[in-house]
């Protein structure tokens, strides 16, 4: 006889929802039979505010667009901004820039090791990573000023130069990560129940990860080779030296393994940065923002951020304001079709440790 | 005819002493696990605080007859396992409310509060609830039968029931049980990981996946009853454990010591274990455990 | 093949298809080609299975009020010629109907439900839930540019007094700028 | 005996105290503050040591933490879920776009002023606030509560009518259970 399917719902208010959204499951005992996303709890509008600021102070919305990450935001605007206006970026500014997106991929990576194992009860996880974030984010504070939202990557370069002996305190804090994740992987990988409750869970194979237009390390873990850091360059990332991980699993541990190792690369590329850091001006200086127009065009980019790829559509009509921002982010397309589709026949045990395997970032989709 | 009132006496304070115990035994486990994970932690009465606020909080949300009954329900079992319980050897006090035969009647009415539970979560409506409970249950089949298996084994190698002749017993070879019958012991404590509901098997109010389980609809005084239940119970099953296998306590320091490290075992492990599945868990306990159960039983039909 | 070759390839396959389809050249890897509506599912679904642009990278709608049209964008990438396409079309502002691709890509469902419910444009068969982000909502589709956000917030919700002087921070800045600075203060003053 | 007034002054100042040190906040990112969250409750800041920790359903709850704007959708949920809680409870919030609506003034779909809506206790300002803000806003609605003054919720009963019809104004589709306790 068939179970009669009950309606459980996850979310908004749900410690494993990873945000502010609903998910809307029919479960037969503990296998879920069907999922419905529910988003918008979230919408704050911003494409809409942006008409009405100017060139420069839509720039500060552009960071609160999902707060994990926010560079990928900013560096997108800025060089959508600088593609539509022709605007050349200083050689430093360029290294001062893939540095701190580094350093914000590193910090986010350390988020989500504490997300990915708090979803599966291994708290401690969670208590040490997310302490350690706290010195990237003090790296940051004291190059921006701010822990959270950055405002730093602007179009034209970047806001103010180094701090004098940065490169130091980045290259110490980056010794004690590199000793730390080696801890995370003690504790994490080395975990034979952590192994067995995501192995073979929340399969994204490859024909699915096509259809759906999946980004990132959902893709990698699928076996497909594919950065925008190395299919489309941008900054100096074609400069630099480092290897895109991925892994043929296609599960939640394979998912794992790419992050762990790109957390590596990062530091590898923070590293190499810091060597080839070349001198000069950090900012080639923008006209008045009461009277800067933007000549009438558009530019689409697309930036490499934890979660995949940040594509950012702007539109220029000549004026003082944008036409039409429109940023579609990583788990724009993960967390609706794509999620609907996976969670179907998995454990109710499972909801939010693929939420945070996938990288759902409800602010994200709904900006 | 005066034994009788200071057994009866003890027996009240022992209730006591088990919910003083319990509730600090759950805040060193808090201070611990936050020395573990790099950070100062709660003091250790926190959890005193915490009962006596939920204590004074209105509960005003009424989902029926059962839901009071659900945490009455583990509050007796609660109280009726440390009665039950003999907690220092040899004090005509303490020995409580014990009994020829109180093994299996422990066995029985250590089931018993999260079945009452399962009745009272069920009435809330709450979806989190059923499942939580239908959890716990599946979880209590997996750990209740290497745990009857080490306790049937004890029973049949020293063909009796009573704890206290289990604890003479101990005292007359000079050996506690956990060496003289090693694989009992193994089973009832791989057991006792899943009765305490540490990571990995706190599958039952697993936060991420289900809320808070159970007891996602009761708050106030409904959670305070079911905290200080659960800490005389934690009380009860540890003095169980030091009773029948660590050969008893004679003074309360040696009782809190023994009692103690038991305690470690299921909270040190949850610490670094991220959370099992439901039917992994079951698997879990009918692997190694219930081997070892049968290696007890075999154990003491030889010798 | 380089950049340059790998345009002319592209164009030259699309027009022997779509001959009507206007191209527009870019530096750096982007090509531009305009088209009718009617042919968006078809161009996409050549560009997707004969020549390799798997990745439906965005849709993105633009609002051209004065001219009474909205542009839609359907940007495609293609991971070996490392090659992103623009295909645009514009529409009708007052009948905004566009034909739905979503079983080319799943994933354009979620554009084609926010640009139905942002911007009105509706998507002939295409099967989601009518609300999308927003919730009971009562008036126009909000992104399009005739909407004005700012009054409609003024009327629906409460604002805090004290917003309003933050206006003419410039003026005040200028003014207490020609201020007497005391001598105490200069010391700290940068 | 223990409706005289000195005992009773006294049971006050021991439920006050145990309430003022332990605080169960509800484990609800409403907005883009629940950034700052794991941070405080983790490592570094460690809130638990002031008696601060989750709870995972509004039943346990003791404080709703408004992180930051709330679009009208989620503010039906937020009245919902404040409303399920059982007193005494309290409400901060988070942000400077819970007070004057931030950088969203001007948007159509965030509530600007969180305190016509729900009776807030505590207000943390910045964005985003940083840790030890967050701590210093917890140290303020203890010190709120030892002294008896955050009575948020005994506003909201008494006020009720005019906090729905805030709510009302902006939430068109109000399907609702009564607020009866």
């Amino acid at each position: 006889m068939r179970e009669k399917a009950t309606t459980l719902y996850l979310g908004p208010q749900h410690p494993g929802i990873t945000g502010n959204m609903m998910i809307r499951l029919k479960v037969e005992g503990d296998t879920i039979v069907g999922a419905t996303t529910e988003v918008g709890y979230l919408h704050r509008a911003f494409e809409k505010l942006q008409e009405k600021r100017n060139w420069l102070q839509s720039f500060t919305l552009m960071c609160r667009f999902c707060v994990p990450e926010t560079d990928p935001m900013e560096e997108s605007y800025a060089r959508a901004v600088e593609a539509i206006e022709g605007r050349e970026v200083p050689e430093r500014a360029k290294y001062i820039r893939v540095m701190v997106l580094e350093l914000a991929r590193l910090a986010s990576f350390m988020l989500w090791y504490g997300g990915q194992n708090g979803s599966l009860g291994l708290y401690t996880m969670g208590q040490w990573s997310v302490g350690d974030r706290n010195y990237i984010l003090d790296l940051f504070e004291e190059l921006t000023g701010g822990r959270v939202y950055h405002m730093y990557i602007w179009p034209g370069g970047v806001r103010r130069d180094l701090p004098k002996g940065f490169e130091q305190r980045v290259l110490k804090t980056l010794n004690y990560l590199e000793k730390r994740l080696d801890d995370y992987d003690d504790l994490m990988f080395d975990n034979a129940i952590f192994k067995k409750r995501v192995q073979g869970v929340g399969i994204v194979n490859k024909e699915k990860a096509i259809e759906h237009g999946v980004v990132g390390p959902v893709l990698r873990g699928c076996g497909i080779k594919s950065d925008i850091r190395i299919d489309d360059p941008y900054e100096v990332y074609d400069k630099l030296d480092f290897e895109v991980p991925t892994s043929d699993g296609a599960d939640i541990w394979a998912r794992a393994l790419v992050r762990r190792r790109e957390a590596r690369q990062s530091i590898r590329i923070i590293r190499q940065v810091i060597d080839m850091m070349p001198g000069g001006s950090v900012y080639n200086k923008i006209p008045n923002p009461q009277k800067w127009t933007l000549p009438k065009g558009d530019a689409y980019v697309r930036t490499e951020s934890v979660r995949g790829e940040i594509g950012m559509y702007i539109a220029s009509d000549g004026g003082l304001n944008p036409r039409r921002v429109h940023l579609r982010g990583a788990a724009y397309v993960h967390a609706i079709t794509l999620l609907e589709d996976v969670l179907i026949g998995e454990n109710i045990a499972d909801v939010s440790a693929i939420m945070n395997s996938l990288g759902t970032c409800p602010p994200e989709i709904e900006r | 005819m005066e034994s009788i009132w200071y057994k009866i006496l003890g027996a009240i304070i022992t209730v006591i002493v088990a919910f003083i115990v319990g509730l600090t035994y759950m805040g060193l486990s808090r201070k611990i696990t936050a020395r573990i994970q790099n950070r100062k932690g709660p003091p250790f009465y926190q959890n005193f605080i915490d009962a006596l606020k939920l204590a004074s909080k209105t509960s005003a949300i009424h989902h029926g007859f059962m839901q009071h009954i659900g945490p009455a329900f583990m509050m007796i079992t609660s109280i009726m396992s440390v009665l039950v319980v003999p907690v220092l050897t040899g004090d005509q006090w303490f020995s409580n409310l014990n009994f020829k035969g109180d093994l299996i009647f422990l066995l029985y009415i250590m089931v018993f509060g999260p079945l009452g539970m399962a009745l009272g979560a069920g009435q809330t409506g709450n979806p989190n609830s059923a499942i939580g409970v239908t959890r716990g249950l599946s979880q209590m089949v997996g750990f209740e039968i290497p745990w009857v298996m080490a306790l049937v084994a004890l029973m049949m190698q020293y063909k009796t029931a009573s704890i206290v002749d289990l604890i003479n017993i101990q005292q007359e070879q000079g050996v506690w049980l956990m060496f003289s019958s090693p694989f009992a012991f193994i089973a009832a404590v791989l057991a006792m990981l899943g009765m305490f509901r540490y990571s990995p098997f706190d599958i039952v109010g697993a936060p991420t996946e289900l809320a808070s389980g159970p007891v996602s609809e009761n708050g106030g005084k409904y959670l305070f009853t079911l905290m200080s239940s659960n800490s005389i119970f934690a009380f009860a099953k540890l003095t169980l454990y030091v009773d029948l296998f660590l050969g008893g306590a004679s003074n309360i320091v040696e009782l809190l010591i023994k009692t103690f490290a038991i305690y470690l075992i299921p909270m040190l492990y949850g610490t670094v274990s991220p959370r099992y599945r439901t039917e992994q868990a079951i698997k879990y306990f009918w692997g190694w455990p219930l081997f070892f159960g049968f290696l007890a039983l075999l154990y003491a039909a030889i010798f | 093949m380089n950049m340059q070759e790998i345009k002319e390839n592209l164009i030259t396959h699309v027009k022997a298809n779509f001959p009507e389809a206007a191209e527009k050249e870019f530096d750096g890897n982007r090509l531009d080609f305009n088209v009718d509506k009617q042919c968006i599912p078809s161009i996409l679904t050549y560009l997707k299975d004969r020549l390799g642009y798997i990745h439906l990278s965005h849709i993105a709608c633009v609002d051209w009020l004065e001219e009474g049209e909205f542009e839609i964008i359907f940007i495609v990438w293609s991971p070996e010629e490392k090659m992103k396409v623009f295909i645009r079309t514009r529409i009708d502002r007052e009948k905004p109907v566009m034909p739905n691709i979503d079983m080319i890509w799943r994933q354009a469902n979620t554009y084609e439900r926010e640009l139905r419910e942002m911007f009105g444009v509706e998507f002939i068969g295409l099967e989601a839930p009518d609300e999308f982000l927003l919730e009971d909502w009562g008036g126009p589709p909000p992104m399009r540019r005739d909407f004005d956000t700012e009054a409609y917030a003024d009327d629906t919700f409460w604002h805090r007094p004290g917003r309003e002087d933050a206006l003419d921070v410039r003026e005040e800045i200028i003014r207490r700028s020609r201020e007497e600075i005391p001598d105490f203060a200069k010391k700290y003053s940068r | 005996m223990i409706n005289d007034k000195n005992s009773q002054k006294i049971v006050d100042i021991i439920q006050n105290w145990s309430r003022k040190h332990s605080i169960w906040v509800l484990a609800y990112g409403t907005g883009c503050g629940a950034i700052e969250i794991p941070p405080t409750m983790t490592s570094r800041y460690d809130a638990e040591r002031l008696g601060v920790r989750g709870a995972a359903t509004p039943r346990q709850a003791d404080v709703l933490l408004i992180t930051g704007y709330l679009t009208t959708k989620t503010l039906k949920r937020v009245i919902r879920v404040y409303e399920q809680m059982q007193d005494p409870k309290y409400v901060i919030g988070f942000g400077s776009c819970t007070i004057n609506g931030g950088m969203y003034y001007d948007s159509y779909n965030t509530i600007k002023v969180l305190d016509k809506y729900l009776p807030v206790d505590v207000y943390i300002n910045g964005c985003m606030p940083r840790p030890e803000a967050v701590l210093a806003g917890f140290g303020k609605l203890q010190q709120l509560i030892a002294e008896g003054k955050a009575n948020g919720a005994t506003k909201y009963k008494e006020n009720l009518e005019w906090y729905r019809g805030n709510q009302k104004k902006i939430i068109p589709n109000w399907v609702m259970p009564e607020y009866n306790w």
